[in-house]
This record gives C-alpha cells, sequence and structure tokens, in this order.
C-alpha cells in the first residue's frame, strides 16, 4: 500500500508532469486563463489520462507482446487516445457547450497532448502492475490539474495587473509558469520515485 | 457600570472622534437670515411639487411644496415672509435645483390655525398622516420619509423599535446636544412612535463616548419599559444594520430593510420632531446642526431654520478661520463636500465641517498592496480591494458576484487604506454600474 | 472659493500609508542586521550594502525602462534588498548578491508591473532562484565569527545541513545535536545573515505586531503548524527526527514566518486565507525538511502558497453581512 | 507481419464501433458558416453593430439570414466577405469616425473646484457634475482612452482626449463611456469641426475657456452652407462639409479646427499631414 503511495504522491508534487517533467505544456499554457476552464481541461485529460492507462496496458500486455509487435506501441496507443479524446468531446459539446466553446481548439489537442501519451509509455517503460499503472496515471492526472488550476489562478491576478507593454499576454504567462515550476523544485527528491 | 463586555458588532474602525470642540457648547438660537433657500427635493423620493408664486405672501409653516407620491413629503416655509423667487438654485447633491426663495418679514408668525393635538386620542394612521403633512424625515442623514418607515405591510410585523442617539460620526455633537437639552421631547416622540407601531421592547443606543447623555436618559427612562443601551465606541455603530446587530443580534437579510427583521430605526432628531409635529403641530422647519473643524473661528451647536444658507451660520460662528480647503456638509466620514457656502442647510444637514489644508490628506494614490486593512475593517465583510479592482477594469458582473451592492458606503475602507485608493468611490462606482446593468436587462 | 476641493466622501484617513508600513518593517529588520554582522563581520555589510543598494538601483532602471514612475522612495525596493541579503550565505560571493537583487526586482516585481503586483515574494524568487543555479555557492556556510575575537571563518555545515547528512548515512540523529540550542537562539551557529538569530528577528516582529503593521495569522499558524508537524514525527521515531525546538531555532523558519510569509502583497487577503496559508506553509516547511532533496525547506514552501494564494482569495470570501451561503448576496 | 495489421485493425474497428454508436447519441448541430464569420470579425466585442459581440453577431447573421447591422469595426473590406458567404447582398456603411468636440484642456479651460478622487471622468461627473466650469468640456481623465479596444485615443499631457482619425474604426465605444457626451461620431471624410460641445452664452464661454464658440455667427456668413447655429453653439453641416475649411481662420477663438492640417495642441498624432482617402484606411 505504501508503495502505491508513493507512486501518487511522486506523480503528484515531485515528478509532477508539467511542472517537472514539462510535458502537456501547450494546454497549459492555452486554457489557463480562467480557473473554470482549467478545471473544465483537467477533467477531460484526467479522464482520458485513466481510461487511456487501463486500455493501453491491456493492449501492450495482451496484444503487442503476444504478438511479439511492440514496434507498433506508439501507433496503437495514439490510436486508442484519439478516439477517446473524440468521445470526450462530443460528451462535453453535449452536456456544457460553454465548456466546449471556451476550451475550443484545445479538446480536440488533448490527443497530440504529449503528457497523456508520455504516460501511458512510461507506464510500460517502468514495468508497473495494472494497479500500480493507474495509480500513476490518476496521480499525473491530478498534478497535471493541480498545476492548471494553480496556474489559472495566478494568471487570473495577473491579467488585473499593469504588465509592462513588453510583457504582456504570452510572455508574462511563461515568467508565471517559470516561477511556479521553481516553487515545485522544492520537491525535488522528497521521494525516491 | 460594571465593565461588562459592550454590545457592539465585527469590523468598523476608531477613527479620532474629535467631539471636544462642541461636546459641551450648549445649542444656540441662530437670527433669520435676509434669505432663505428651500430647495423642492430634501428627501429620498419624488422632489415635492411647488404650490406657491413668486410675490405670494406665506405664513411660518405654510405648506410651499405639495408632496408628489406616496414616497414623498410637503415642504413647508422656514418662516413667514414673501416669495421672491422660484428657481434653479446650487443645492447640497452639487447640481442647481428647483428651489423656493423666501425674504423674511421678520414677523415670524405661524400659520394658523396650527394642527395640533393629542396623541393618545388620534389612531395610528392619524398620527401618520400628521408626519406626513408635517414633512417628517429621517434626520441621521438618509432622509427617508418617516411615515413610509412607519407603515410596514402587514406580513412583515415590527416587534422591536429603536432610537438611534448613537451619532458614531466623529467631529458632530447634534444628537447629544439634543439628548441633553431635550430629554423629554424625544420621550413624548417614543411614546408616539410606540404607539404607531404598537410595539412594547424599545431601546436606545448610545455610544459610552456621550456618558452623560446615557446617564440622563436612563434617569429619565427609569419607570418606563424603555432601555437606554450603551455601546461600544466604534465607527460606524450608527449605521442601521450594525446598529440592529448590535442591539437585537439579529442581521438584516442582504439587499433587505430592517423590517424585515421586525425593527424600526429612528434617529433621535427625528422622533423629537415626531413630537413637535403631533403635539404642537409644527412642521419639520428646523433642526439642530454642529458647525465645527479647524476652518471656523468658533465651533458651535445651532438650531437651524431649513433654508439657511451656510454662509450665514459661519458668519454667526465668527467667519472662517484661514482659507477653507473643503467644506464638508455632515460628518468626516459619509458627508458631502460642498462648492460654496451659498448651498442652504437643508432637513438632512446634521453638520457643517470646514477642514484647512493640513486637514485633508493630499497624498498621491498609490498601488494596492494587499496589505488587507480594508478587509479587515469592512462592516459589511466585503472585499473593498477586489471590487475596486473589478470596478476599474469594467467587470462588473464580477463585482456583482463579490457583493458591491452591499456596500454601505460608511468610508471605513478609503480611511484605512494606506495606498489612498479611493475605495468607496470605486465601489460606488461599481454599484451604479451594476444598477445601470439591472436597468439594460 | 477656487481653491476649494470637493472629493467623494470619506475626507479623514487614518494617516498610515504605504512608505511607513515598508520603513517599519526595514527598522524591525535592523537588530537582526546588526547580529548578522556582529557574527560573520565585513562580509555581511558588504552583502547588506550590495543587495539594498542593487535592488534599489535595478528598480530606477526598471521605472524608466518600463517608462512607470519612480518608485524607489516607497521602500520596498530597499526591503526586498535587506530581506534577500538575509537570504545570502556569509561569505558568497558579491557578484551573486547583485544578481540575486537584479533577478528579485526585475523578475520578482517589475516584470508584473511593480509594488503590489507581484504574485511570487522577490526575496524569495532571487534566493530559490540563486539557490538552484549556484548550489555550491548557495550552501556554503562558516561558524560565525564574532568580530575581535581573530577566529578567521571556518567552512562547515548548518545545523540542518548536518542532520540530513547524518540522517542520509547513519539514519540516526547526529551527537551534537541539542548541545547548540542555546547559541541558536542568540545566533551562534552557521547559516545565513538573516537564518542565524532567532531572539533578533522575535524582536523586530514583537515591533511589527506592535505597531499593528502585521497581523499575527500567517506567522504564528506557520510556526504552530511546524512544530505540531515536527512534533509528530519526533514522537514517531526521535532518534531519526529531530525535536520542534530544533525546527523552530534553525534554518531559516522564524525569518520565514515573520517576514517572508507575511509580506501582504504575496500572501491572501482574508482571514481564514491567511490561516490555510500559514499551514500550508508548515507542513510544506517539514515536509521538505524531513524528506525533501534540500535541507532548507521554508523558502519552496513560501513560493509554493503564493502560488496558492488566488486560489486561496477565491474561495475564503468572508460570509458577507445578512446572507446566509459563502459571499453569495 | 499479419498479427499487426489484424491487431490494429481490430483495435480501429472497435474504437470506431464506439465513436459511431456515440456520435449518434451525442449529436448537436452547428453551422459552419458561423464560425467562418466569427473568424472574419475583428474580435473587439465592442457591441458597435448592437449585438453582444462578435459571436453574438455572427449568429444572428447565420440564423438571420439576413445581414441586419455593419461591423463598424470591420467596415466594408468584412462586409464584403459576409456578404459573400451568406450569398446576400452586401450592404456598406458609411465609414465614420469618433471626433471629441473640445480643446479645452488644462490650460485653456478653468476649473470649478480641484477634484481628488479616481481619475475616471464618469466619478468625477458625480461628484458636483465635474470639475470643469464648462458644462460640456472634455474632463480628460482618460475613460475613454482606456474604453477604446483599438487604442485610438491618447490623453494630452494637460489632459485633453484626442482620437486618431487613422486608428478609430467608428465602434462608438468611447461615445457611450464618456459622460458628458464630448465624443460624436462624424463621417471619415470630413476633417474640418467645430471642437466645442458647450451651449452657453459667448459671454459665459468666453468667461470659462479660451477656445470656445461663442455662437458669434462669423463661420455661419463666411460659409453658410457647410455651417449651422443650433442653440448657440455652431457644428459642421457634414454634408457639404469640402468647404467647411475656409471659415478655419476666420473663428475669432480658433475653435473650428481641420484635422487635415494639425491636431489639438499637445496631440502627438501627427498622421493628420498625410491626405488619408478611404483606401488606404482598409488597407
Amino acid at each position: 500500500m505504501a508503495e502505491l503511495l508513493l507512486i501518487l504522491v511522486s506523480a503528484i508534487f515531485v515528478n509532477n508532469f508539467v511542472l517537472a517533467r514539462f510535458l502537456g505544456i501547450c494546454p497549459f499554457l492555452g486554457v489557463s486563463k480562467k480557473v473554470e476552464t482549467a478545471l473544465g481541461m483537467g477533467m477531460a485529460v484526467t479522464f482520458v489520462m485513466t481510461v487511456a492507462t487501463v486500455v493501453t496496458w491491456f493492449i501492450q500486455y495482451f496484444v503487442l507482446i503476444p504478438f511479439g509487435i511492440e514496434y507498433l506501441q506508439t501507433i496503437a496507443f495514439i490510436l486508442v487516445i484519439a478516439s477517446l479524446v473524440q468521445l470526450v468531446e462530443m460528451v462535453i459539446q453535449k452536456t456544457s457547450p460553454v465548456l466546449y466553446q471556451s476550451l475550443g481548439i484545445f479538446l480536440p489537442l488533448i490527443t497530440t497532448n504529449c503528457a497523456v501519451l508520455g504516460l501511458a509509455v512510461l507506464n510500460i517503460q517502468k514495468e508497473y502492475s495494472f494497479l500500480e499503472g493507474v495509480i500513476f496515471a490518476l496521480g499525473a492526472a491530478i498534478g497535471f490539474t493541480l498545476a492548471m488550476i494553480l496556474f489559472a489562478g495566478l494568471r487570473e491576478r495577473v491579467d488585473l495587473c499593469p504588465v509592462p507593454k513588453s510583457f504582456r499576454g504570452t510572455a508574462i504567462a511563461l515568467v508565471t509558469a517559470g516561477l511556479l515550476s521553481l516553487a515545485f523544485m522544492g520537491f525535488a527528491g522528497l521521494v525516491k520515485g | 457600570m460594571a465593565m461588562t463586555k459592550l454590545k457592539t458588532f465585527p469590523g468598523g474602525l476608531h477613527p479620532a472622534d474629535n467631539k471636544q470642540w462642541t461636546a459641551s457648547r450648549s445649542i444656540e438660537f441662530v437670527p433669520l437670515p435676509d434669505e432663505l433657500i428651500i430647495p423642492l427635493s430634501q428627501h429620498i423620493g419624488a422632489p415635492a411639487e411647488v404650490c406657491v408664486e413668486v410675490g405670494a405672501l406665506v405664513k411660518k409653516g405654510e405648506i410651499i411644496g405639495k408632496a408628489k407620491g406616496f414616497v414623498s413629503v410637503p415642504v413647508h416655509a422656514s418662516t413667514s415672509g414673501e416669495v421672491v423667487a422660484v428657481e434653479p438654485r446650487l443645492h447640497p447633491s452639487g447640481r442647481p435645483l428647483l428651489s423656493v426663495v423666501i425674504k423674511p418679514d421678520g414677523e415670524d408668525d405661524w400659520i394658523d390655525p396650527l394642527p395640533q393635538g393629542d396623541p393618545d386620542k388620534l389612531s395610528a394612521d392619524e398620527l401618520k398622516d400628521r408626519l406626513r403633512d408635517a414633512g417628517i424625515v429621517g434626520m441621521g442623514g438618509a432622509t427617508f420619509p418617516a411615515h413610509v418607515k412607519l407603515s410596514p405591510p402587514e406580513e412583515k410585523p415590527i416587534d422591536t423599535l429603536i432610537i438611534n442617539g448613537v451619532e458614531c460620526e466623529p467631529y458632530l455633537t447634534a444628537d447629544h446636544r439634543l439628548m441633553l437639552e431635550e430629554p423629554e421631547r424625544i420621550l413624548q416622540g417614543v411614546a408616539i412612535l410606540r404607539k404607531i407601531l404598537t410595539v412594547d421592547n424599545i431601546y436606545i443606543g448610545i455610544e459610552v463616548n456621550k456618558p452623560d447623555a446615557i446617564a440622563l436618559m436612563t434617569e429619565k427612562c427609569a419607570g418606563t419599559d424603555v432601555k437606554v443601551v450603551p455601546l461600544e465606541v466604534k465607527y460606524p455603530q450608527g449605521a442601521e444594520k450594525q446598529l440592529i446587530l448590535a442591539i437585537t443580534g439579529r442581521e438584516v437579510p442582504s439587499g433587505g430593510l430592517p423590517m424585515e427583521v421586525g425593527v424600526v430605526v429612528q434617529n433621535v432628531g427625528t422622533t423629537a420632531a415626531v413630537a413637535d409635529a403631533v403635539i404642537n403641530g409644527y412642521p419639520l422647519i428646523e433642526r439642530v446642526c454642529t458647525v465645527t473643524g479647524s476652518g471656523i473661528s468658533e465651533q458651535k451647536n445651532l438650531r437651524i431654520r431649513v433654508g439657511t444658507p451656510l454662509q450665514h451660520l459661519v458668519d454667526f460662528c465668527g467667519g472662517l478661520n484661514g482659507d477653507p480647503a473643503k467644506l464638508i456638509m455632515g460628518g468626516p466620514m459619509m458627508g458631502m463636500t460642498q462648492l460654496s457656502l451659498d448651498v442652504p442647510a437643508t432637513r438632512g444637514t446634521s453638520g457643517l465641517l470646514i477642514f484647512g489644508e493640513d486637514d485633508i490628506p493630499l497624498v498621491e494614490q498609490g498601488p494596492c498592496i494587499r496589505c488587507a486593512r480594508c478587509v479587515k475593517t469592512c462592516p459589511a465583510h466585503l472585499l473593498p480591494t477586489t471590487i475596486a479592482a473589478y470596478a476599474r477594469l469594467e467587470m462588473i458582473d464580477e463585482a456583482e458576484e463579490y457583493c458591491a451592492m452591499d456596500c454601505i458606503e460608511c468610508g471605513c475602507c478609503s480611511y484605512s487604506c494606506p495606498s489612498f485608493i479611493p475605495l468607496v468611490q470605486s465601489l460606488r462606482h461599481a454599484k451604479a454600474a451594476i444598477l445601470e446593468k439591472r436597468r439594460k436587462i | 472659493m477656487s481653491g476649494i476641493y470637493l472629493s467623494s466622501s470619506p475626507h479623514v484617513h487614518s494617516g498610515e500609508t504605504t512608505d511607513k508600513v515598508m520603513r517599519a518593517v526595514i527598522y524591525s529588520l535592523l537588530p537582526a542586521c546588526a547580529v548578522a554582522i556582529y557574527f560573520f563581520g565585513l562580509p555581511a555589510l558588504l552583502i547588506l550594502i550590495l543587495c539594498t543598494g542593487g535592488c534599489v538601483a535595478t528598480e530606477a532602471v526598471c521605472n524608466r525602462l518600463f517608462k512607470s514612475k519612480l518608485s524607489i522612495a516607497d521602500g520596498s525596493a530597499a526591503l526586498t534588498g535587506i530581506l534577500l541579503a538575509l537570504n545570502m550565505p556569509p561569505n558568497s560571493p558579491w557578484w551573486l548578491s547583485v544578481l540575486g537583487a537584479v533577478i528579485a526586482i526585475v523578475i520578482g516585481k517589475q516584470v508584473y508591473g511593480g509594488l503590489g503586483y507581484n504574485p511570487f515574494n522577490p526575496a524569495l524568487v532571487a534566493r530559490v532562484v540563486l539557490l538552484v543555479s549556484f548550489p555550491v555557492h548557495m550552501t556554503s556556510w562558516t561558524t560565525p565569527a564574532p568580530l575581535g575575537s581573530g577566529i578567521d571563518a571556518v567552512t562547515t555545515a548548518t545545523p540542518l545541513g548536518e542532520w540530513k547528512t547524518a540522517v542520509m548515512l547513519t539514519g540516526k540523529l547526529p551527537e551534537n545535536i541539542s548541545a547548540g540550542m542555546g547559541d541558536y537562539f542568540i545566533g551562534n551557529m552557521a547559516g545565513s545573515l538573516g537564518e542565524v538569530s532567532a531572539l533578533a528577528l522575535l524582536l523586530g516582529a514583537a515591533y511589527l505586531f506592535w505597531k499593528k503593521i502585521i497581523s499575527w495569522h500567517v506567522p504564528m499558524t506557520f510556526v504552530l503548524t511546524v512544530v505540531v508537524f515536527g512534533g509528530i514525527f519526533w514522537l514517531v521515531d526521535s532518534s531519526r527526527y529531530p525535536n520542534p525546538l530544533f525546527h523552530l531555532l534553525t534554518g531559516g523558519l522564524v525569518l520565514g514566518a515573520f517576514y517572508m510569509a507575511t509580506d501582504m502583497v504575496t500572501s491572501p487577503v482574508t482571514t481564514r486565507g491567511m490561516i490555510i496559508f500559514g499551514f500550508g506553509c508548515g507542513v510544506v516547511t517539514v515536509l521538505i525538511r524531513l524528506f525533501g532533496g534540500y535541507p532548507e525547506g521554508v523558502s519552496f514552501a513560501i513560493l509554493l502558497m503564493n502560488a496558492a494564494t488566488p486560489l486561496i482569495d477565491r474561495y475564503t470570501r468572508p460570509r458577507v453581512f445578512g446572507t446566509a451561503v459563502e459571499g453569495k448576496s | 507481419m499479419i498479427a499487426s495489421i489484424l491487431s490494429l485493425g481490430a483495435i480501429g474497428f472497435l474504437a470506431a464501433l464506439t465513436l459511431g454508436f456515440a456520435a449518434r447519441k451525442f449529436a448537436v448541430e452547428v453551422d459552419p458558416r458561423e464560425l467562418a464569420i466569427l473568424e472574419l470579425l475583428p474580435g473587439a466585442n465592442c457591441g458597435a453593430c448592437g449585438y453582444p459581440g462578435c459571436s453574438g453577431y455572427a449568429k444572428m447573421v447565420v440564423n438571420g439570414d439576413k445581414i441586419a447591422a455593419t461591423c463598424p469595426p470591420g467596415g466594408s473590406a468584412v462586409m464584403d466577405k459576409i456578404a459573400n458567404i451568406m450569398g446576400l447582398a452586401p450592404i456598406t456603411a458609411e465609414p465614420k469616425v469618433a471626433v471629441v468636440m473640445c480643446q479645452g484642456d488644462n490650460l485653456k479651460a478653468k476649473d470649478k473646484y480641484k477634484y481628488l478622487g479616481l481619475t475616471d471622468c464618469r466619478a468625477a461627473q458625480k461628484v458636483a457634475d465635474g470639475p470643469k466650469q464648462c458644462p460640456g468640456g472634455c474632463l480628460g481623465l482618460g475613460t475613454c482612452e482606456r474604453v477604446c479596444p483599438f487604442g485610438a485615443i491618447e490623453m494630452t499631457p494637460d489632459n485633453l482626449a484626442v482620437i486618431s482619425r487613422k486608428k478609430c474604426t467608428g465602434c462608438g465605444k468611447c461615445v457611450a463611456s464618456c459622460p458628458r457626451a464630448v465624443i460624436r461620431m462624424a463621417p471619415l471624410d470630413a476633417t474640418t469641426h467645430v471642437l466645442c460641445n458647450s451651449h452657453d452664452k459667448g459671454a459665459l464661454v468666453r468667461k470659462y475657456c479660451e477656445v470656445g464658440c461663442i455662437a458669434c455667427q462669423i463661420c455661419k456668413k463666411q460659409v453658410p452652407g457647410a455651417y449651422e447655429i443650433e442653440n448657440l453653439l455652431a457644428t459642421v453641416v457634414y454634408e457639404n462639409h469640402q468647404d467647411a475649411p475656409a471659415a478655419v481662420e476666420k473663428c475669432p477663438t480658433r475653435c473650428i479646427r481641420d484635422f487635415m492640417v494639425s491636431y489639438p495642441d499637445g496631440s502627438s498624432f501627427a498622421e493628420a499631414t498625410v491626405p488619408l482617402k478611404k483606401e488606404d484606411r482598409a488597407a
């Protein structure tokens, strides 16, 4: 049990997918203008990550390895993730058009989101068991959402500030993201994950 | 009086009360000026409709402007004399508004007959009509017509009457002197209000920085069920919602009126005016007003006639003392700055404050350093700094979501802001924008 | 009457200005600076001058570059300079202080638009940037050599550093752990300029409380959480984890809790928010100290909670007068 | 080899099945033309078209099947493109530009009192009708400058709002924001204006402003067709604005100004000297 907890904590804080591994930066910067949108994106990514991990784990150990076609790993994983994202897109468009409107292009972009594919591949590399894989996925997703929400809160506040002209918009967002990942660096070495 | 924990409300602040200038000065009569300017809008609600022509001779107390609609009261001539003009004149609000200008004839004789009456014989409705005809309005500064406040709908029963003798605004001592010099008039008013509202628990709230008033009122109320409640000296203790919470522990719901928690609050001055209106038949043409501040030669409490130009009051108090920087009608926390001394005093004028250059903080506004002093002191528990930021950036929906409409504009946030940000003005700006947005939908 | 002023109400003011607030905090830091100079001699004085001067100069340059009003008179740049100096190791090279000052003011504050708009505490931003970029310089400590005692500086490790290496190697506390408590209190131990004497810092903090510049909510919750949380681990395994008093007097806790975490600009505005802020700082500090890679966790903890402050402010709005549910009218 | 084709094929087929089912269950229909129009619009959400933001306008055009309003910032270029998307006749709006009808900055117009408080014209207007003696003059506290989404308004060092004819797209947000209605819309190619907004008598205007219109009728006598005096204030008749410049020199208080020659004093806009025709503006 302690082992799982360590994986979870390390995925959320120590090797946070966005702030430590620097994966999934484009939605991190693109969708963090408002906390609600960031939360929506976080939920969408959590769903895709968790289900993708489950499906890719099965494909890896019951399809790719038995048939000895591990080299197809990336394509198969992307195929799964893409269809999952398409599913999420339809659900969100139906259930909350406002969120769909505010997420905009970044919703289909989850397919190419390196955090999602990265997670699936990392899962295999670390030879995690099925349960460890799911916990790792959950940790990664929560870490991603946590980083998104923190960053969205900061950006909402920075939008109210008289930032000098040359730093307005993405520039100040990048500076803030840098400082945020600096703060997360404190967790380095917290867990030997 | 055992130092029990005094009743009060959370939030608020302790400004220097500066009442020592006039606290011990008794009320003095001011002779009539040579011209009285009586504005037709001196109360919340529709302005009165003028019903006298230029050249007409009027008696003291004669109605010169009829009430328009239920939430409105008539306006009376403050003395006998000739109507010399009916034209827009500079008004305390800063804009020229229609006013009746009367040249006193020096007789100062009342209309005949005066609508005197015996409160015991008159019914509640008759009493309320008398109050409306006498033009009785809240004299704490809000000038809300008293007869409207005293007729709540049936489904909102009233079980408590609070007489507001707090006078938490610094510098002002009008109510204090009124309580010291005319307690009987106040208690007669209380009896009338009791009859109108048919309530039995009645409180008189007075801050403990007026111990003599507390002692006198307690002594006068001995034997009756009127309870004098000493309150902690804190601004804005006298604000309606804060006073109700301090005395009864009930919280007026946001956007609601005191009647929703079964309470009616009346200022001490209004209560005395109620007695005059019913017993002697006097309309509200006279009130007590404190003229104070470092910019005036002698600080005094005056009994002034409604419509007296401020210049006349200043001359009576020995003229200005140096170049005035601000002429404030009301107290320093919620009063309005005036353009000039030609402005007339009205029914809501509880004070005239003259500040010199060194009394007003001329410091440039700095950025908000989020020191949270405004959050800590706000009696409505809002986030003034956040709402002001939203107002500045035209984000009106967010300002509404942060409950800008609950701001009572007491001035505590601007008072305590180390960066001198005009928070009250920003919140007022946000409230106006929200009301405008609501009107548009 | 042309000289008349008109304005919206109110027309009186408490008299407290931002300059006075900043100056009060600077005065409260002077005892700590004096102790630092007493224990670490001239290098400490040099660092203090370099940092403060560097910050003020950088701010002036930024004001010109960004065409904003000259704001060095409000004392906030000088304050950031002093706080940064107190975070620097006594024998760090001169250019490190200057670089720290530039980072603190440019990235920490001016890029966001100046005083009041920076989400992160500028001095801590600089300290963490330097710590991560120049780990060697930022973690080489010397034993304090009181002025006139003639002992030249000997490099050694901070108490926290000693503890961490000992635990890593032997899994046990280092032997002379409790001997130094008295020294820690008055400052006779290795550490950065400001981390040393808890007494001088507490003296300054008392002055700030008395002048009502800072409220107790953040520092007290922060320190209490560290003591309680650290205490739990100490009770669980006292041979491995240090006692709470050790936590209190070593490292940057006192400096961090009373001066860094209470930086008004980067901490929450609501009282409940401040308590959550202090609690968060405390938990993260202990986590990093006991399990993290860096011996000192206070800086990272405060930066993290600075990042969370906008969210804390958003979700701890006070209950508005006359409303049943939180913040909704 | 076969295994790889079969396995991938199977995964693809399974995915297709779930998506086909989901597509029917969560079907939502969106008109592609709406997105195309949204791309064309400037995106300033200024509301000049009378609809809530650009998305509101795009929805209206697609649903209403006729172009009920023009998009001033977009100008004729955008309107033509929208028209051919919708296959409808383009309606062209005569391009308009906002003009601040006042030159009374702090040096020229006298103060009524010293104002302390928010640097915002609407807030200052609430304090005894604004700190200027002139009831209609520009208060110069920068509300319009902050409201303008296109950065077309600047405040001169002596607090007077000036609008650049080159940058202004005619969206009208500044007109709505000014509490004293000093800013009015004028045709793009009309460059001469009577820069005054006070209807007071000449003698009174002279007392509080050096460049106010005292309704002396000289401009009307000089060029009868181009000027009109209405309620003691001269205004340019924009139908025949070509011959309005002739009266500029004649105005005793220099209240009339031709923006082709120069902008009000202290303004940094210098493009007045460049003769602006409609085509250059569209580029």
